[in-house]
């Protein structure tokens, strides 16, 4: 950007406590042509009311198919820093921990050959380098792979897989997001790196119910950690909950969406109704000290999540109630890769797995992947009577 | 040659020594103050987790700040939440008041734990994507300023979810939010039939329409959009750069409110349009910005304590909601898609 | 029927404490050679295990389009006296109320034309005449119409309009169900009996939101009544209630979908709130004695009832939440004729009004008939954000 | 020539005096005794509704006979319900006994009112419709025989609304009911060139699919059905005599629950499908009245009071009604068609 650009609408926005993604440019500016071009270039979106970037083209590094963003502006005689201002995703560790010697690994790799400008992180979890030429994206690369890093997806393919932080951290986990999701992301770096399927497809891992990824919204394949039996409650501490003022009944036993719990304000002892406890977490959340989730634990397993594109956003429903989920995973494995060939072989492109299963019906897809029908599915069984009929029903009644 | 497929880096390689030693060893976690968790195990040894919001959008400058921090109190330990947030992680409480001033002294926020309004999930607008109706990071940081108080008090009814995506891909995944702020388009696409001609495969790009608004036009060998289908989604500009979506006039925000992906109490639920077009008022959008404070302080105003905003609207009653927020109900709210036939009122019961 | 010919099946279900079909199938068999042929068809379809109908044919009276639904045996051979046997539908009165005499005087006609065999009443509400041959039609209509009976409707016309017992007997009808019904029967007679429509189209008159004729499931129109301020709750009562025993608190407040209620267990009070309450009927029905429907009375009007084929049963939804509902009923007129046309002008063949409301889009149907949209016709507005933006929304925010 | 368009009857000339006197006058009612109302006007006057079962197919001598009791105890005032019973009006208190016994000896059961079992809203079946699945007044009456006791008692959970029909039509509008028994063909229609190529127009007959299994097949100047997409509603036969889709082996009965149409405590409720096929057995269908019978003790075993049969399982969860009811839980139960997606579990909250 011309040293004497003016950016008065951009400074606005320096002011302010929330911290400022525009004195960030700027220090980017200060160091970077490319960042000071798009410190000038966003101003004149402000100006103009719309963006100013050309529709991607296809660029990349060697050996993959996705994990590059490209991108090119739209004035590139103005701004001939963003003639080329691609991004690069890279496949963040699980549960986003780093050690500032990790970090600052990536941002001397960075300075040399990108922007400086970065999001910690993107909306599907990788760390995005945001802005670089086409001819550093390999040097990049090659860099980023010495230091131990590789790249995330985009494309027809797997994305980065995520989870919350787990047993690293949190005592409602169920089982281990941190692992599976370093797993997982390692037996399918094929997937997750050469795009091969009608379209996009996110796993999201979440140790419990409170879903701390929203899995359920933002995944193709949510993973939410559960227990198949009660939970455990330690009366003395219910009672100290209620020394301490806690008004159980209120706080706890009427948010309980199943009443499936009895508070005795007397004896101040809490109990539950095993079978009507749907594991929903609102207890456990409001006591955590007196109430633990059950000790069979695992994992549901639900699928079709996604936004609005195409047939409206679909949250994920549930496909498995309970899968036991220690490594090496083989049950999930086994039966994610049957479900991605069954997508892979009837979906339409740009059909999301979600969209394909309403478009064929759940029975359809049960069937064909082998997995078997459980009330546990659906909130309640179909208001119509538009039953498909399969000559195997026939025999079964004779 | 550098390798590929090697994977992301170890995890257990970055996790600080207390979380390794306590591993899945978790026995409860309690606030210490807004912004500061304390997590004990059953070890006894305890980790405190202090929360900084970030801008998202940050030079590697930044980074290195924050590793500065880590490096001084957490023994160089750190994470990044879900919603963008940054963590220092350690095991000496003595640490925490020092590690939070010198945050607030860099001017970095510590707060969004608990029943707070946390960091804005968002996407990149006008700085780096090709199709958005509005920009991100600016909407941003006009609300955070705005809701600032909110991010450092945890007293609100529950925690408070606002997400914003620049366009309907919907990268900030905002389907799902307490507050959703969601660019919009607002008008036909403009065919570049050379464009089309170049490079776009056709029938694809007829598919694409959500609903069937496009068709195929041989003659011209391009397309043409039937004005009255569509419905702005853009979904046609994301397969073909000749569909142009972008229009500065007529571009602006929606709001939705009222989603939740935990399944605590309530079942997840999906945002709802309550005000379909607030305009681009760059650099500080009052008009969205207002829209929203409106919208949280009515909430916090009515909801119960530990009533999320969706299920204290499930709780009044939708009508209510437009009454007590002083919204005016428009026929944009009412839903004409696939699944419309589910939110159309079927009962006599209903509030005025 | 053969005299020798043996039901030992239907004879089967001569048995048992419920009133037996079979056994006035026999009494209208000892009058009438149709009938008899009907006990020995209905006996070969028990041991067959199908009908024994074909697809009707058109037949009807004159200046009728509609009101007689032809039918045919596929065996005629067997059972001639089947070889037509057509029904005809009449017009019931309002609410079903009848005298011994009037009743008297339609099985006086049946008798001499007829099978002797009735539906009290079909499922849409008319008196159905089961059974007649083709010849019989006419004069059957002639002498029905001589005794002030007029026909149903059938095919794609309007179908006999139908009410609650409402102010006849009911203390909560907030409308006068029965002279509606009457009023409306009347006024769409043309509609009613020349079939003009894209497909069949039903209206039912429920006197309050207990809904006792089912409207909301059974007509594209329902019409419930309701009112418009605050339901009326009598304190003497409400303790006497709770003196006989009552466990006001539980079996009324608890149960108040809105919560809209609270009771003061000690004054043996009962409170409202008036904005919240949702006018459900519930508190009312537990307590009739002590609460009632408010002052302002009317009726909320709902469209779109039908069954299951094709797009799935639809509920009626909320189109006008409410409506004062008094002689002419101008208001309901006018509006019901705009729908129509409405409907004729852009409904497919065999496409039930609801259907095409879902298939062009609420938004649409409420602007072409010009309704205004109000909150009241959703549980909840869209969560997509496919919006329809038209030219006059953009001068508006200019 | 007789008049046409004189419209029905005017029902005021038949109203009971008692009736004309307290129009629109009621003050409140209650129940004397199962079977029995009384309504009483401001006025003070009282109006007892003495209420029958009826079979619904009648002949006129029947009709003869209720107006000889008619005649009898109540000065000729009757009228039915819209459940098809038969409702004596009198407001003379002494003659409600003499009257149940006439009916009783007569074979008409007194009965059906406040929290029982009423009448089987009900529908033509092999009696005088040529699309059946089954027939109508056969198995309601051998299932009204079995619950016998249910709709002579009044003190079930809340009130037990059962409703059949013969076929995908619904004339019984079983779509909402508490109990749903529902004739269904489950083969695919046998199509008769012949009579199609004689009277049917073919792009109707095409259109009337729900799921688009019919195609024209010009050459044949007829049509295909393409199996794999027809779910044997039989919407085509109603179009067409040349698409039977009666089937004497394969048509048998479906199982819904959980419907209401009340808006009272909870809105208005589909039923919803539970056994997908029971098979066809006159005269007395066993497996179905059994089957009705297991869901109604079931329901009155764990309802609360007050609690209609959708309420109910709504509280509890339809995964647990399953268990319970001990109904095995079939694919065929789950939705696949247009609003399918409402239907499915987007949480992972739920029982097992
Ligand atoms: C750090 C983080 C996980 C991570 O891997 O990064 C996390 C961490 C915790 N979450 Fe969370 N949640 C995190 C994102 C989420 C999300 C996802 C999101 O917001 O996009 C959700 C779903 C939100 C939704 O429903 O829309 C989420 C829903 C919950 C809930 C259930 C909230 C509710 O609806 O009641 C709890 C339980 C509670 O609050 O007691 C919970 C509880 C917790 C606990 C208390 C768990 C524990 O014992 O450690 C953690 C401290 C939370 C706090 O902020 O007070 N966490 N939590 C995420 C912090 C995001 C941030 O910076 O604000
Ligand atoms: C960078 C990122 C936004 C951000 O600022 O964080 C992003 C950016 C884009 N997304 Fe996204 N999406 C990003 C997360 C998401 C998410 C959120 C998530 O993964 O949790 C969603 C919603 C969840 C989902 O998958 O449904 C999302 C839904 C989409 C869609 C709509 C997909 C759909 O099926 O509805 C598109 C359109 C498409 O794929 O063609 C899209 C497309 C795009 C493209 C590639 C634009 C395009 O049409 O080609 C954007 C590139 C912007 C740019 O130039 O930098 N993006 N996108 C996120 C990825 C960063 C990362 O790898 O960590
Ligand atoms: C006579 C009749 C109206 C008519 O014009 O024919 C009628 C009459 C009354 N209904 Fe009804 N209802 C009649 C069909 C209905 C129907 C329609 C149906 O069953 O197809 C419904 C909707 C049922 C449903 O939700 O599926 C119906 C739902 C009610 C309700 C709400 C029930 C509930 O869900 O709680 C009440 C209120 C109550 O029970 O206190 C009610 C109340 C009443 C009252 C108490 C009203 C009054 O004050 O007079 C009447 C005595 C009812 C009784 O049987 O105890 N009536 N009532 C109908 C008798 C049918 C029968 O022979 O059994
Ligand atoms: C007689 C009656 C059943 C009964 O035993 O009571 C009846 C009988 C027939 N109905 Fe019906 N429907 C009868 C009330 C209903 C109802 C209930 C209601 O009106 O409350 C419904 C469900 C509500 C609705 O309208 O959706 C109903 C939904 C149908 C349908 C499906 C319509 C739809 O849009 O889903 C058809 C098919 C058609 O119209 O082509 C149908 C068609 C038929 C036909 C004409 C068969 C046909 O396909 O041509 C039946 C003639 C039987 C016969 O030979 O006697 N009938 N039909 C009812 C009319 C008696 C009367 O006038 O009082
Ligand atoms: S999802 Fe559960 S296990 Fe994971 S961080 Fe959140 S509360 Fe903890
Ligand atoms: S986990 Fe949820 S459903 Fe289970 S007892 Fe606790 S609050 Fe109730
Ligand atoms: S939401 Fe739309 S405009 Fe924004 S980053 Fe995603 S694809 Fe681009
Ligand atoms: S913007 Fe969306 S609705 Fe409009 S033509 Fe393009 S794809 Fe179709
Ligand atoms: S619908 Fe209401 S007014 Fe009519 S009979 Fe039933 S309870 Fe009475
Ligand atoms: S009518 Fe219904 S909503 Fe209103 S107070 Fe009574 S029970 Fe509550
Ligand atoms: S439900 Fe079907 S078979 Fe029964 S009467 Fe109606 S159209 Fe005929
Ligand atoms: S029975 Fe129904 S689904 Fe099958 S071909 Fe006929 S109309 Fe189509």
């Amino acid at each position: 950007m011309p040293e004497d650009k003016k950016t008065p609408q951009l400074d606005e926005l320096e002011k302010g406590p929330w911290p400022s993604f525009v004195t960030e440019m700027k220090r980017a500016a200060e160091k970077n042509p490319a960042a000071s071009d798009l410190l000038g270039l966003l101003e004149r979106s402000y100006e103009d009311k719309t963006g100013h970037w050309k529709h991607g083209g296809i660029v990349g590094v060697r050996g993959y198919g996705g994990g590059v963003i490209g991108r090119y502006t739209d004035l590139p005689e103005e701004f001939p820093n963003l003639r080329e201002f691609h991004t690069m995703r890279v496949n963040h560790p699980s549960g986003w921990f780093y050690t500032s010697e990790s970090l600052r690994e990536i941002c001397d790799i960075w300075e040399k050959h990108g922007s400086g400008l970065t999001n910690f992180h993107g909306s599907t979890g990788d760390i995005i380098l945001l802005g670089m030429k086409t001819e550093e994206l390999q040097p990049t690369f090659d860099e980023l792979s010495d230091a131990g890093y590789d790249l995330g997806g985009s494309g027809s393919d797997l994305r980065s897989p995520s989870c919350c932080v787990g047993p690293a951290r949190c005592e409602y986990a169920c089982y281990d997001t941190l692992d599976m999701c370093y797993d997982i992301t390692n037996e399918f770096q094929d997937e997750l790196h050469r795009p091969m399927w009608p379209y996009k497809f996110k796993i999201k891992m979440s140790g419990c119910a409170n879903d701390c990824v929203a899995a359920i919204a933002r995944a193709d394949c949510s993973v939410i950690g559960t227990w198949r039996d009660t939970i455990i409650i330690d009366q003395e501490e219910v009672k100290k909950y209620a020394e301490s003022g806690m008004n159980i009944q209120r706080v706890v036993c009427d948010k309980c969406p199943t009443r499936a719990l009895e508070y005795d304000a007397e004896k101040k002892e809490l109990t539950v109704i095993p079978e009507d406890c749907s594991r929903c977490m609102h207890c456990i959340n409001m006591m955590p000290k007196a109430i633990q989730p059950g000790k069979e634990k695992g994992a549901s397993i639900l699928m079709g999540g996604k936004s609005t594109i195409v047939k409206s956003a679909f949250m994920s429903w549930v496909i498995v109630p309970f899968m036991k989920m220690e490594p090496p995973y083989d049950e999930f494995k086994d039966m994610i890769r049957r479900i991605w060939d069954w997508w892979d072989e009837n979906g339409k492109t740009r059909e999301r797995l979600g969209e394909l299963i309403y478009r064929v019906g759940m029975t359809t897809f049960l069937k064909e992947v082998g997995l078997p029908p459980v009330p546990q599915m659906v909130f309640r069984p179909r208001a119509n009577p538009y039953v498909f009929w399969q000559p195997e029903d026939f025999e079964e009644h004779k | 040659m550098a390798k590929i497929d090697i994977g992301p880096p170890d995890y257990r390689k970055n996790l600080h020594p207390v979380i390794i030693k306590n591993y899945g060893q978790w026995k409860f976690h309690d606030y210490v103050k807004p912004g500061v968790l304390r997590h004990v195990a059953h070890s006894g040894d305890m980790l405190y987790s202090i929360r900084a919001g970030s801008p998202r959008l940050v030079s590697i400058d930044f980074i290195r700040d924050i590793c500065d921090l880590a490096d001084e109190y957490c023994g160089g330990y750190l994470r990044f939440t879900s919603r963008n947030n940054i963590e220092f992680l350690t095991d000496d409480e003595t640490k925490i008041e020092p590690l939070i001033e010198a945050c607030e002294a860099k001017g970095l926020p510590v707060g969004g734990t608990g029943a707070s309004l946390s960091n804005i999930v968002h996407t990149q607008g006008w700085v780096h994507c090709h199709t958005p109706a509005t920009d991100a990071s600016g909407i941003v940081k006009a609300v955070m300023d705005d809701l600032f108080e909110y991010f450092k008090r945890d007293d609100l009814p529950a925690r408070l979810r606002v997400a914003l995506a620049c366009c309907l891909n919907m990268c900030g995944a905002v389907h799902c939010s307490d507050i959703a702020i969601l660019g919009v388009h607002r008008t036909v696409p403009v065919i570049n039939h050379d464009i089309i001609r170049k490079g776009t495969e056709i029938p694809t790009l007829v598919a694409s329409c959500p609903t069937g608004a496009i068709r195929p036009d041989p003659k011209n060998k391009s397309v043409v959009i039937k004005d009255e289908k569509c419905m702005y989604c853009g979904n046609c500009y994301t397969m073909s750069p000749g569909m142009q979506i972008m229009d500065p006039e007529n571009d602006g925000i929606a709001i939705l409110v009222g989603g939740k992906v935990s399944n605590a109490r309530s079942v997840p639920m999906f945002s709802r349009l309550v005000i379909p077009f607030l305009p681009n008022n760059p650099p500080r959008w009052p008009e969205t910005v207002e829209a929203v404070r409106n919208i949280v302080e009515t909430w916090i105003k009515h909801a119960r304590k530990g009533e999320r905003v969706g299920e204290w609207i499930e709780r009044i009653g939708w009508e209510r909601f437009f009454t007590l927020a002083d919204i005016p109900f428009s026929d944009k709210c009412i839903d004409d898609y696939i699944f419309s036939r589910e939110t159309f009122r079927t009962t006599a019961a209903f509030k005025y």
